[in-house]
């Protein structure tokens, strides 16, 4: 995946395509537009990470994409999910999921089948009443076969898969019996088992350890590489994202602002809220004193916004009298990367002062407006 | 972070949740502590808002009983025995007047010996307001003879209609609530330090000390309750006086009520003994008590404080079973339980129903009280 | 497991011994004894016994004797030959007191159970599904109003209201008429419609109490990440409901089946007597009022260790029903 | 009616008896009673008791459904089950001659406590009471004689009566009850009253002796006479016979005590005490037990139903012949409170339902709804709502209040009475001192108004004349205690706590502190023993005539709180209590006196002086007059005396002769 450069492969077909989804919930006190306006898309075998701090809409996206929530919210935007062989991937003959019904059969057809989901937590996302071969094996039985016995092999084999040994035993023990890592696995194999197209990890490392977190991405890559599925990997951290993802989209409150390919993010951040994540992951080669810069203030809610840059209270480089006048559109820095800042905005309207920050620094490239042509490419 | 986003969370429990739009307040919402969380929460539960305010208003009237009531428990009048609800006028031959009374004349009827009220067309009592009548005392800090109403010149109004001795019913409610109101409320206090306590070592310490006390609770759960309070009747010397009475029955009902709150407390000990933080502390040598009282017992809180307003129905309801055994406030100090008792009859059932009505006001107490916990429940836990 | 239940079993021995012994100190605590509430019982009938038959009749019974020498005799007849003891009132050996009422307690406190279970299961399941719907106060409400009514006044008011509306106040379990008759579909049916108020007035008020436990645990359940994983597998939502949400707010109530049989035992005594149901309560009250000792502490007894299976049985369930309770008790057993 | 010569007729009977004497003083003022003071008192009685005879065994006329099992072979015809034509008891018609059939739907308590429920309507009696309470008359006795000073009864018995199995009815069974029931106590209670007379010289008492004259003649002998034995026996002894047949299969003494205990066993008892009391005593519960009574059980209570069918050798009949009762089958139904009476009067199920006074509105209200009427019949208490003093409790200083006049009359006029006639008589029972009513025996004129009137100045006068000065609210003793009485009553009297809570309104008025006790009955009778009492509302004192029941009038024995450590005292000889003095005294020298006079005049004076005492003392306090015991009766069912006594003597409903109840259509009346 990420090891292979992605101009030298031939563009893998298209597993699903979202355009413009959007996910409001009302409040008593407003509309809250926790994802607004969100487009990607994900190719077979490949891997899009979604980043973002709490609160940002990351979780809710996913969630869309396999309808997972309640009736009151309201939704829009489209999440094609595109044939097996990439065919409809203009769109016509791919399947609109935001058109099924919620938990009618269609989209029970498509959850767990076609696409699948990883959650955070292994430790509560079994039931602890039953076991987790029981829990495993019902998405097979519901999916794939109708007999029990085949359908056991097929969990007993996925297990193998996933590294969990003497499965014959483990197959019948509880969730509590399972170490976190385990569960974890168990969870992947469960999420696989069905062969999906499209797995849905919702960070899915956040709750293990270190050395554990490793062995469940490389289990992911492997898995991956075997199946040719696609990813959508949902984490805060853009240390995992380096490793494991080809493309990444960063959210803030419901938007996304940045989406580049992922060396391409890495070597040349345009928003400034993704250079303050990227401040504040911890590197080699750090200086002793130097310490981790946090983004200041936390991520305020997406209810009744005005129409102004919705990082502006938090940005080190605002600029008075523009961020607060409206809006910004996402730009197309080039056909890859795109990035959501006036900073990039031609058009931008006229400041009232040129440069109006607190703490901004000179040498902070932040604040030097950067061209699109001076991106290494 | 949770799996579920705190936004998510917070949407989650939108319907109970408050989601300031001003920025500088959302801002303190995290900062913001547990009991500001819930009742901020607390009071966006429209039930659990009326509950609050219908609570209030009861409270309110039971301490000032003694002023709004138009008579005293005293007031027994034999020319007005079963009478129904006053009605209040406000017009007199189609002439305004302002609120009155008809002056009623007492007769029985001679087949059925039931009393009737004539009302006088000829006597007009007005309504007169912040007027004098019969002693009362608030608390014994002050008498005052000033009443919210009364009506003038010998009428009587009785807003609930009178009982079979000719007292009037609206005030005997009102005298009662001081007790019914008061009573559920320091049984639970009492019930809740007990439990707290008991509940709170048994969970702690484990092992041992809580098979003892879990076989205690147990003993005690199957303990028969009735020949106790009849044994406990016969104990009570005849001459107490009626605060000491009121709280014989508030130990009695704590001592039944407690076991169930310290089995709860138990539970939640056990599952919150395994935290980290209280793990640290045990390592860090931090005394049990210590760690009970300030690692422990702020940690579920916001849940006992649900338990105990859930509790508090309970209490009412005992202590108009222990009227029923006798067991309640010597007359003419009065409860909710002892007037339902006095109604439990088929002849008042029949023919005089208005001597329900305390009933009404147990069930808003109990509703109240149960919307109330149903509320804090919800809010209790703000990050769900 | 096993082990568990052989030692738990052992721990009541001491603990049933222990409450006989309080039930017993306890029943005799209330001043006066039988033959002196015997006396008055009599007087009111114009019978009048001298001193002397009195003290008779106290030697007869035993009662010159301190109350721990008439436990110990009680007591070592049931262990040893397992004599319930005497009723004075009844002229009759305990057991044949208790078994005369027994057909119908159990009849009465077995309905108002699965009243109380298909009733309030259902209702909490909706109330937490349609949360904050209309259905949901309009249940909360109606339960709370039997709740909060005392089980004897909603007794009476009840009566009194199928007297006004049916002009049969449904007295008892039977018709009079049926009582001599054998078993008729007519008379199952009699049965039938003279249990609706005792089971309505005994269960509302534990229905209540269990509507609410089944919301909160629903709420709680439903919420739970499992569920919505299993969502994402495409389970069906009844499937979900049924199987995840369902099965796990279940385990509290279903382990406090041992406590709720003993509950609607002993606290439908009071409205036993409103509704006059041939049932052991109100014979047990009569026995507690007129201090018929063996009586009323073999029923307490009896009680007690219905309470101590109870909780015995309760444990048992809740380890069957979670792996993870089932597992330490393995491991400390 | 063809009784030998040598046996006197209830009318010469009566006349010899000191009820008889009373006739003249208007003794209770019966509706259709020849009640003149100018016709002797023979006339009168032969009026009343207009006894008839059956002419011939054609007349006699049997239930239908007796006839059915004659016709089945079942049944000996009814000329061989009732007795001998002349010695047919004939009960008079009280309003019409009935028809037999129906089933008479009748409450029961649940408690076994009860049996007296359905033990006094069924009784039957050697002796009973006339319908006008002045006296006895043969019932299953057929007369009697006795020599002139009262030594020697002769009672006659009915020939050719038999047991509710057929066995014939004789002498043997008095024996049997005497020789193996009564005079060994096997059931409990100590030989009766009745069987005891007095040396008037010495007081000392000596147990009658039975002999068996023949098959149905029984002669009882006294040391000393013994006047009023037959009223005695209709009140203590009430049934003066037992199957002997039966009994010879029970009794230990003539199956030895292993075969007994066997028996008793088998039947649900542990020991022979309990057995035979409920075989000799509470007997009426069992089938299988041969009894004289109308209507006999099917089976042993339970906790439901239990049907009692009619005998068919009941030896009574009404005039045309009827075989009574004309009530088939009593269905006695089981209930637990008082209010489930009153739910299943109003909705029409119960034939005959009995009430406290306070019932009357709710049964009034719905009579015509629930197709019945109220009857009231008159009690014998001198009050319905009243005060008793213990004057002998332990604190020393209220003893001397107790006994003084003075602090009687300050607690009688202290207390409003028209008030509480409103708030808890519903205004019927009179505002008036604890008295017997106008038109009963020894009424006395002003005692209804001593110390009646409300006048709470005279009250503190009276305290203040005492010594007891007031102090605040509240009056000091003269040792310095504050003045501060108990006022216990049983918990479940009707309107427990409601008339105690307005006594204490008013006596602490006065400035008499109130504490109110209400306790259950098993602790009353110990605070009554132990003297621990100081007032109490519970019971009332008064009875028909000091001669029948003197227990609340005359301290003989223990119960009645106003005199308890007397009676004690005198029923243990002396030996604990206390020793009486003054006038309470003098009740007993008084009552001693009468029980040895013979004759029934001078028995009346003396009886007068005790009621006089009591009009002086007021050792107990009334304050609203008698209210009467109320029956809601089917309209269906005739023949119910509407205006009669309700007393214990009486044997409460049994006085109404509910053999001769009858349904106007029995067809309509099933269970």
């Amino acid at each position: 995946m990420t090891t292979t450069p992605e101009d030298t492969t031939p563009p893998a077909h298209l597993v699903l395509t979202v355009e413009d989804l959007a996910v409001h919930v009302p409040t008593e006190h407003g509309l809250l537009r926790a994802v607004d306006g969100v487009s990607f898309e994900v190719r077979a075998g490949r891997t899009l990470g979604i980043v973002g701090e709490s609160g940002s809409g990351k979780s809710l996206t996913a969630k869309s994409l396999l309808r997972l929530h309640p009736a009151a919210f309201r939704e829009s935007g489209r999440v094609l999910l595109h044939g097996a062989d990439g065919s409809g991937a203009d769109g016509t003959d791919a399947l609109d999921i935001m058109e099924l019904r919620r938990d009618g059969p269609m989209i029970r057809a498509v959850r767990g089948r076609r696409i699948a989901l990883i959650f955070q937590e292994p430790m509560t996302a079994f039931s602890p009443l039953h076991t987790i071969g029981d829990q495993i094996m019902e998405a097979i039985l519901l999916h794939r076969t109708a007999d029990r016995a085949e359908a056991r092999d097929i969990c007993l084999e996925w297990m193998l898969r996933v590294g969990i040994g003497d499965a014959q035993r483990r197959i019948d023990q509880y969730p509590h019996e399972f170490s976190g890592g385990m569960r974890q696995r168990a969870m992947i194999a469960m999420a696989l088992s069905c062969e999906p197209e499209v797995l849905i990890a919702d960070e899915p490392t956040t709750a293990l350890d270190v050395t554990i977190q490793a062995q469940v991405l490389e289990l992911m890559q492997e898995l991956q590489a075997e199946t040719g599925m696609a990813i959508v990997f949902i984490t805060h951290d853009l240390a995992v994202v380096a490793g494991t993802c080809d493309e990444v989209a960063v959210m803030y409150l419901g938007r996304i602002v940045e989406q580049a390919p992922v060396r391409e993010l890495f070597a040349n951040p345009q928003h400034p809220y993704t250079r303050g994540l990227l401040r504040s992951i911890p590197r080699f080669g750090m200086g002793r004193d130097e310490r981790l810069q946090a983004i200041e203030g936390t991520v305020p809610q997406a209810i009744d916004l005005p129409a102004m840059c919705s990082f502006r209270d938090r940005c080190g480089a605002r600029i008075e009298g523009v961020c607060e006048t409206a809006e910004p559109r996402l730009l197309e820095l080039t056909d890859r990367h795109q990035v959501r800042c006036f900073l990039h905005d031609p058009d931008a309207p006229v400041p009232d002062q040129p440069v109006g920050s607190t703490e901004s620094t000179a040498s902070d490239p932040a604040h030097a407006p950067v061209v699109p042509e001076e991106s290494p490419a | 972070m949770s799996v579920i986003s705190p936004a998510l969370g917070r949407l989650r429990g939108r319907r109970a949740s408050s989601l300031e739009a001003a920025a500088a307040r959302r801002e303190n919402y995290y900062a913001a502590g547990q009991w500001r969380l819930m009742w901020a929460k607390l009071s966006s539960h429209r039930l659990a808002q009326i509950s609050m305010v219908l609570l209030a208003v009861l409270y309110a009237c039971a301490v000032l009983a003694g002023f709004l009531a138009p008579y005293s428990l005293g007031s027994y009048d034999s020319d007005y025995v079963d009478a129904p609800p006053t009605m209040i006028r406000l017009f007199h031959e189609d002439r305004f007047v302002g609120p009155f009374v008809y002056g009623l004349s007492f007769e029985r009827d001679p087949e059925t010996l039931r009393p009737l009220f004539v009302a006088d067309h000829e006597q007009i009592h007005r309504l007169e307001f912040f007027t004098q009548g019969s002693e009362w005392s608030f608390f014994g800090l002050f008498n005052s003879t000033l009443h919210l109403f009364g009506a003038e010149g010998g009428g009587r109004v009785f807003l609930f209609g009178t009982d079979s001795l000719g007292r009037d019913l609206f005030s005997r409610i009102l005298m009662g609530s001081q007790v019914s109101l008061t009573i559920p409320l320091v049984g639970v206090a009492i019930s809740f330090v007990l439990g707290i306590l008991i509940g709170s070592i048994a969970g702690y310490f484990g092992g041992t000390v809580d098979f003892l006390i879990q076989r205690l609770i147990e003993i005690l759960r199957s303990f028969p309750t009735l020949p106790l309070w009849m044994a406990l009747a016969a104990a009570i010397p005849s001459r107490v006086p009626v605060i000491t009475m009121f709280l014989y029955i508030t130990v009695i009902m704590a001592f039944i009520e407690w076991t169930s709150l310290a089995r709860v407390v138990r539970s939640k000990f056990i599952s919150l003994k395994r935290e980290d933080y209280v793990m640290a502390a045990r390592v860090a040598g931090v005394r049990p008590l210590r760690i009970i009282g300030t690692h422990l017992v702020p940690g579920f809180l916001s849940y006992l404080v649900v338990a105990v307003t859930l509790a508090v129905p309970g209490m009412i309801i005992g202590e108009t079973s222990l009227s029923f055994l006798g067991l309640g406030m010597q007359a003419p100090a009065t409860s909710w339980g002892v007037l339902l008792q006095e109604a439990q009859d088929i002849t008042n059932v029949a023919i005089y129903p208005w001597k329900l009505i305390p009933l009404g006001f147990v069930i808003i107490t109990v509703l109240a009280f149960n919307f109330l916990g149903d509320g804090l429940r919800d809010a209790a836990d703000p990050h769900k | 497991m096993l082990t568990y239940i052989l030692r738990r079993t052992l721990m009541m021995i001491p603990v049933v011994l222990v409450i006989s012994v309080i039930v017993f100190w306890i029943i005799q605590l209330p001043p006066g004894d039988y033959v002196s509430s015997h006396v008055m019982e009599l007087q009111k009938e114009g019978e009048q016994l001298s001193a002397a038959e009195q003290d008779a009749l106290r030697e007869r019974y035993g009662l010159d004797q301190p109350w721990y020498a008439q436990y110990l005799a009680w007591i070592w007849g049931i262990l040893t030959r397992g004599d319930l003891g005497y009723s004075f009132a009844y002229s009759q050996p305990v057991l044949a007191v208790v078994e005369r009422y027994m057909a119908t307690t159990l009849i009465v406190a077995v309905a108002s159970m699965v009243f109380t279970y298909v009733v309030a299961i259902p209702i909490g399941v909706y109330s937490a599904v349609k949360q904050y719907s209309v259905g949901d106060y309009v249940f909360t409400t109606v339960g709370f109003l039997g709740m909060a009514t005392p089980n004897f006044l909603l007794a009476i008011i009840l009566m009194y209201l199928s007297y006004i509306w049916f002009g049969n106040p449904m007295l008892g379990l039977q018709s009079p008429e049926y009582a001599a008759q054998g078993w008729s579909p007519a008379r199952v049916l009699d049965m039938l419609r003279h249990l609706v108020i005792p089971v309505v007035v005994i269960g509302t008020a534990s229905t209540c109490e269990l509507i609410r436990v089944m919301r909160g645990q629903m709420l709680d359940e439903m919420t739970k990440q499992h569920v919505l994983t299993a969502r994402a597998k495409g389970v069906k939502e009844s499937t979900n409901l049924r199987k995840y949400s369902l099965r796990a707010a279940l385990n509290p109530i279903v382990s406090t089946i041992g406590w709720s049989l003993t509950a609607i035992f002993t606290g439908s005594t009071i409205t036993a007597i409103v509704l006059n149901l041939p049932t052991q309560g109100p014979v047990m009250l009569d026995a507690l009022m007129a201090q018929d000792m063996y009586l009323a502490g073999a029923w307490l007894g009896f009680m007690a260790i219905l309470t101590v299976i109870g909780t015995l049985i309760s444990d048992i369930l809740l380890a069957w029903l979670d792996p993870r309770i089932r597992d330490e008790r393995r491991a400390r057993a | 009616m063809a009784i030998p010569s040598r046996t006197r007729t209830p009318v010469e009977f009566r006349r010899r008896t000191a009820l008889g004497a009373l006739g003249g003083m208007g003794l209770l003022a019966v509706a259709g009673c020849a009640n003149s003071s100018e016709g002797t008192a023979a006339e009168e009685v032969e009026a009343i008791n207009q006894v008839e005879e059956i002419d011939s065994s054609e007349a006699l006329t049997e239930s239908p459904m007796l006839a059915r099992r004659v016709e089945a072979g079942e049944l000996p015809p009814i000329t061989e089950r009732m007795p001998e034509l002349e010695d047919i008891m004939v009960e008079p018609v009280l309003e019409q001659i009935g028809v037999h059939g129906g089933t008479w739907n009748f409450p029961t308590r649940a408690s076994q406590e009860g049996p007296w429920e359905i033990g006094k309507p069924t009784e039957e009696a050697l002796f009973r009471f006339t319908p006008e309470g002045d006296g006895v008359e043969p019932n299953v006795a057929k007369g009697f004689d006795v020599n002139d000073d009262l030594t020697e009864y002769t009672i006659h018995l009915r020939k050719g009566m038999k047991w509710s199995d057929g066995h014939p009815f004789t002498s043997a069974d008095v024996m049997m009850w005497w020789d193996s029931i009564m005079r060994p106590e096997v059931f409990g209670r100590s030989v009766y009253d009745a069987f005891w007379s007095t040396d008037p010289a010495t007081g000392e008492r000596a147990m009658a002796e039975f002999s068996a004259v023949d098959d149905h003649t029984v002669q009882i002998a006294f040391q000393h006479p013994r006047p009023m034995f037959l009223e005695r026996v209709a009140i203590d002894a009430k049934w003066m016979f037992a199957p002997a047949h039966w009994m010879k299969e029970v009794l230990d003494e003539f199956i030895g005590e292993e075969a007994a205990l066997a028996i008793a066993e088998e039947r649900g008892y542990e020991d022979l005490e309990g057995w035979y009391e409920s075989a000799c005593y509470y007997y009426w519960f069992w089938p299988d037990r041969p009894m004289l009574r109308a209507w006999t059980p099917t089976a042993e209570p339970g906790p439901e139903q239990v049907t009692w069918e009619r005998n068919p050798y009941y030896w009574k009949s009404d005039p045309e012949g009827n075989q009574l009762p004309y009530i088939d089958e009593l269905s006695l139904e089981t209930y637990q409170d008082p209010s489930h009476v009153e739910l299943q009067v109003l909705d029409g199920h119960f034939d005959i339902g009995q009430f406290e006074f306070s019932s009357f509105t709710l049964l009034q209200e719905n009579a015509e709804k629930g197709d019945y009427r109220v009857v009231q019949w008159e009690t014998a208490d001198w009050y319905s709502h009243g005060i008793q003093f213990n004057l002998e409790p332990a604190d020393q200083t209220l003893r001397g209040l107790f006994h003084d006049e003075r602090f009687r009359e300050a607690l009688s006029v202290a207390v409003d009475r028209e008030a509480l006639s409103e708030q808890l008589t519903l205004g019927l029972g009179a505002p008036q001192q604890s008295s017997i009513a106008e038109g009963r025996p020894f009424h006395q004129e002003g005692w209804a108004e001593k110390w009646a009137s409300y006048d709470v100045d005279r009250a503190n006068t009276l305290l203040d004349d005492l010594g007891l000065a007031r102090s605040g609210d509240w009056r000091i003793r003269p040792d310095g205690e504050p003045l501060r009485l108990t006022l216990t009553q049983e918990s479940e009297a009707p309107q427990a706590g409601q008339f105690e809570e307005l006594l204490k309104h008013h006596l602490e008025e006065i400035g008499i502190q109130i504490d109110v006790q209400l306790v259950d009955g098993g602790r009353f009778g110990e605070l009554n023993d132990s003297g621990q009492l100081q007032l109490t509302t519970r019971g009332a004192i008064g009875g028909i005539h000091p001669i029948f029941r003197p227990d609340t009038v005359v301290p003989l024995r223990a119960g009645t709180p106003w005199h308890n450590q007397y009676g004690t005292w005198y029923a243990s000889e002396g030996a604990s209590g206390v020793e009486p003095t003054g006038d309470v005294m003098e009740l007993i020298t008084v009552y001693r006196d009468m029980s040895a006079q013979t004759d029934p005049a001078q028995i009346d004076s003396y009886a007068e002086q005790i009621i006089q005492f009591h009009q002086k003392n007021l050792w107990a306090l009334g304050y609203t007059g008698p209210v009467p015991r109320l029956f809601s009766v089917s309209n269906n069912l005739a023949n119910v005396p509407t205006e009669t006594t309700f007393a214990d003597e009486f044997r409460d409903l049994g006085h109404g002769r509910p053999a001769q109840f009858t349904f106007v259509d029995p067809e309509a009346e099933t269970a």
